[in-house]
């Protein structure tokens, strides 16, 4: 059930070291806040999963919280390299990072099976790409019915799953609405549930059959406005673009990287002191 | 007709013209995405385009800059989540054309975008595969868009990602693909077309004023030619108009922080 | 793509005798109209498939349409027996009905398995339930990383799917809302697709992220108001749970059944002089 | 405490009252229905409804005729598609009590919804299975409620539906299922549960005024009966006023045509 917190007492509470965690969003409402919180409370040894890992996953690679990541593909949107992972799987910056690396199909369907309580997935991938080479999860599985061989991949069951959404209610009905991803299903599948929203509403309208996730599968909720940024809420903010193309420039270079996130994140209590660190005005 | 253009232009242009009134096209980010966005303001409106971030039937005023820009829902006949795109959508046979760009392109159009470099111990890492495997065997002909160089048109890749036509002859059907595989692979040099039995990629066009030696030079493996080969029709004014007024308000619209 | 075409033309040109076909709907949005048609035209030999068969499946059958009955629960929801179907299996009349039984929640995962072209659904059923010994499509399989047993079923793909809805455009893009059951899957499983609708308009507003169906995957839309009656379009109309209990009592008699067809679908040249001849008025 | 009422209020009554608070209940049509809205509107206010249309956390002012009336997604937190409904909510494992009608009932709780009868010349065609067998083996718990008649009760059942405890003590769990199964079968005569051994059920509560002679005699079995053997509680006047307003409601909406 639903408890409406700080995301100081959420991730302190609900993230421990050595977790699987995945801050699932699909450009559209990424968990920032949420992700930096990690950062800030130094979290260790973690598992990240996600589809598509971007500058936050930079970042929590950057400062060391990581050890192995699941992913199906690691850049920065739009713009191109995540410098951080590449110089953790590249040189073993600042510790070596294990991969686990898959499509976005299967990781789709992997998370789908997670949430249907499934062991697996049945998909029809693979076929002449060299990912099952390296990645011993991927298996074939043979229709009953058929005979076709089809991919089988494990389901994906995180320990906690983040998401952002636009609102809550003051019971933790949480409403999401535009790019949804794959969080609903990352949510169903996960073991513990942490949802940051733009704000904390008292009564949820959604149009019918829009995304609502009911409270008794979330433990904690925490209204951080902006919190998705430099991504975006739809109705709340639009993508700051700009942002990830300066990203480019900062995560480089290990020195400059550091700097700035000990100034920005380290030093910083919270995400909206944060973007205050970096010029960019909160919007409530 | 005489107007200046860049050779990204005639790429984009080119692969333009490929695409087809109420096809349903998958596309990538980047080049696919300008590529399909001009096709579908200049001769194919009716055009069905696609993004992986759940996006169906989406017209961008402006071209996303990444694939779940809010400009992509908002303008979408419908969304959905990102399991029912690539079940229901790609995997269900619904789509027509894949539109994919590759970091590397072998002579059978397999494509890399995830290592050079041992896989373990890789030189560059690159982002991944994404959806390009599943679209690259999930739709029914496959379009490719990169700029030619002997850097990105390799004798051997280091990782296949997505297969285009693997060992070349049967073997992609061999291996249980049904579908056509791509179609073209569309340059800022010309285009490169599948030979119909090798399946060895064939440079069947070249763009208005580049060699057969520019070609080969940009070429890591010994590049064939069309015996009757073209060179593609210069841009229109109609497409060299929308193609900038396009970019025109996509840099204005990505320029600064909100 | 879809034909902006009459009831009629479309289930002459796209329903053969033989076929397989689903016209779904969970209480909500029955195609009543489009099954009245099928029965005005006298198509043979059908597969008729559906989740919760009712009261115009009960028609179908009764009226010597199918041969085959694939669902997971047939009666009349809230009332009680479908007599025309458990005269057809109790007695062979007025033809013997072959049935392939299965349950609800094997039905939605075959349903779902066909929208995606997989050839079979894994799913956590049938333990303890006897199904599985008169219904041989009912397989088990393994999880090729855990060893688990999983019932596994085959993909449902119908010749025809048949479905009502609230609206379509010009353009033939379909717009459902509220109990949208597994229409969406059926859709998506079939080879060829009629949706009726209560109205079509110029420009469909769906609210972000509402159940749109488009065009290019129907093959007709058909404008008819008040299709779904005695079941209901909501939005539209509400359900007339006063007709499923007087359906009991019309359906008990093999004559009195036979008598009320012929002079209210036999003799009625469509959906509007149906609900006409039976005191109802077309609300449009 | 001295109003008249009906076996058919007492079982409803009787029935609400093993509803907790904050519990998640996937509820069938009928009785279930009728018992879980009463808790809701009487001792558990926050319990939270599911109807396998796809309603989850409805609120119905009057009891639904079919699973899938309108009032049912008007009044509901969130309306899921039906394979989301059974693949991620009920088979997701996020239902704490499955609450179930039945056509017949043995001493181990299976019950059958399906025939009378062989299954391929059968004496009686009932409806089916529904979501029943799943909601059996999926759900953390299971409730039952029947009206109590040799006819229902009966010691050999033409067909297992759902099972409950299959052939008694561990032959359940050995048969894979991990959770508890029916933990009360409730009746317009009394509550029975499993003996926490033999999973028989034993009648542990008769409603006020029923015999234990009754009982046996509208049981198609040789019932057992607990050591001690309680009386239900008599329904309260908040029960009977809140069940009466509820039916009559319901009743009034369900009379005519639209």
């Amino acid at each position: 059930m639903a408890k409406i917190t700080t995301l100081k007492a959420a991730v302190s509470e609900l993230i421990d070291n050595g977790d699987s965690v995945a801050l699932e969003g699909f450009t559209h409402l990424i968990p920032y806040a949420a992700g930096h919180e990690i950062i800030r409370q130094k979290k260790q040894d973690l598992t990240i999963i996600r589809m598509t890992p971007d500058v936050i996953y930079d970042q929590l690679i950057g400062m060391g919280c990581v050890r192995k990541m699941i992913f199906s593909w690691g850049g920065n949107p739009g713009v191109g390299s995540l410098y951080r992972f590449r110089d953790a799987v590249e040189k073993g910056w600042p510790q070596p990072l294990e991969i686990e690396e898959h499509s976005h199909a299967d990781m789709a369907n992997a998370y789908e099976a997670g949430a249907a309580n499934l062991p697996f997935a049945t998909l029809r991938a693979y076929i002449g790409c060299d990912l099952p080479k390296y990645n011993r999860t991927i298996k074939q599985i043979e229709c009953p019915f058929t005979g076709e061989k089809l991919a089988a991949v494990p389901a994906i069951r995180p320990d906690v799953t983040v998401i952002h959404a636009q609102q809550a209610d003051r019971k933790g009905n949480v409403l999401l609405w535009g790019i949804v991803g794959v969080q609903k299903q990352a949510v169903l599948a996960a073991k513990k549930v942490i949802v940051t929203v733009e704000e904390v509403v008292d009564k949820l309208e959604p149009h019918a059959n829009q995304t609502v996730i009911p409270g008794w599968v979330i433990d904690a909720v925490c209204e951080i406005p902006g919190g998705a940024f430099p991504s975006y809420a739809q109705g709340y903010s639009t993508r700051n673009n700009a942002f990830y193309q300066q990203w480019d420039v900062i995560a480089r270079d290990r020195e400059t990287f550091s700097l700035w996130m000990e100034r920005h994140v380290l030093d910083t209590e919270n995400f909206a002191q944060f973007k205050d660190s970096i010029g960019v005005r909160s919007v409530a | 007709m005489s107007t200046q253009y860049s050779s990204s232009e005639m790429m984009t242009i080119a692969a333009s013209r490929l695409l087809q009134n109420g096809q349903v096209c998958f596309v990538g980010i980047g080049q696919p995405s300008a590529a399909a966005n001009l096709a579908r303001l200049t001769s194919t409106p009716d055009i069905v385009l696609i993004y992986e971030s759940g996006t169906i039937g989406t017209k961008p005023d402006v071209l996303p800059l990444s694939i779940g820009d809010g400009e992509l829902s908002e303008t979408a006949d419908l969304v959905v989540s990102v399991p029912e795109m690539f079940r229901y959508w790609l995997q269900g046979g619904h789509v027509d054309i894949g539109f994919l760009g590759a970091a590397q392109i072998d002579r059978f159009a397999n494509i890399n975008t995830t290592v050079i470099g041992d896989y373990n111990n890789p030189k560059v890492r690159l982002p991944g595969a994404g959806g390009a495997p599943e679209i690259s065997t999930n739709c029914k002909e496959i379009l490719i868009i990169l700029k030619q160089s002997s850097r990105a048109f390799v004798e051997q890749l280091s990782f296949i990602t997505s297969p285009g036509f693997m060992e070349g002859g049967d073997s992609r059907e061999e291996a249980g693909l049904t579908n056509k595989g791509p179609v073209a692979v569309i340059t800022d040099l010309g285009v490169l077309e599948p030979d119909p039995v090798s399946k060895e990629l064939v440079m069947t066009h070249l763009h208005e004023g580049i060699t057969v030696d520019q070609a080969r030079e940009n070429t890591g493996w010994d590049l064939k030619f069309a015996d009757h080969l073209q060179t593609t029709a210069l841009p229109t004014d109609e497409e060299l108009k929308v193609l900038r007024d396009l970019n025109e308000r996509t840099a204005k619209a990505h320029a600064g922080a909100e």
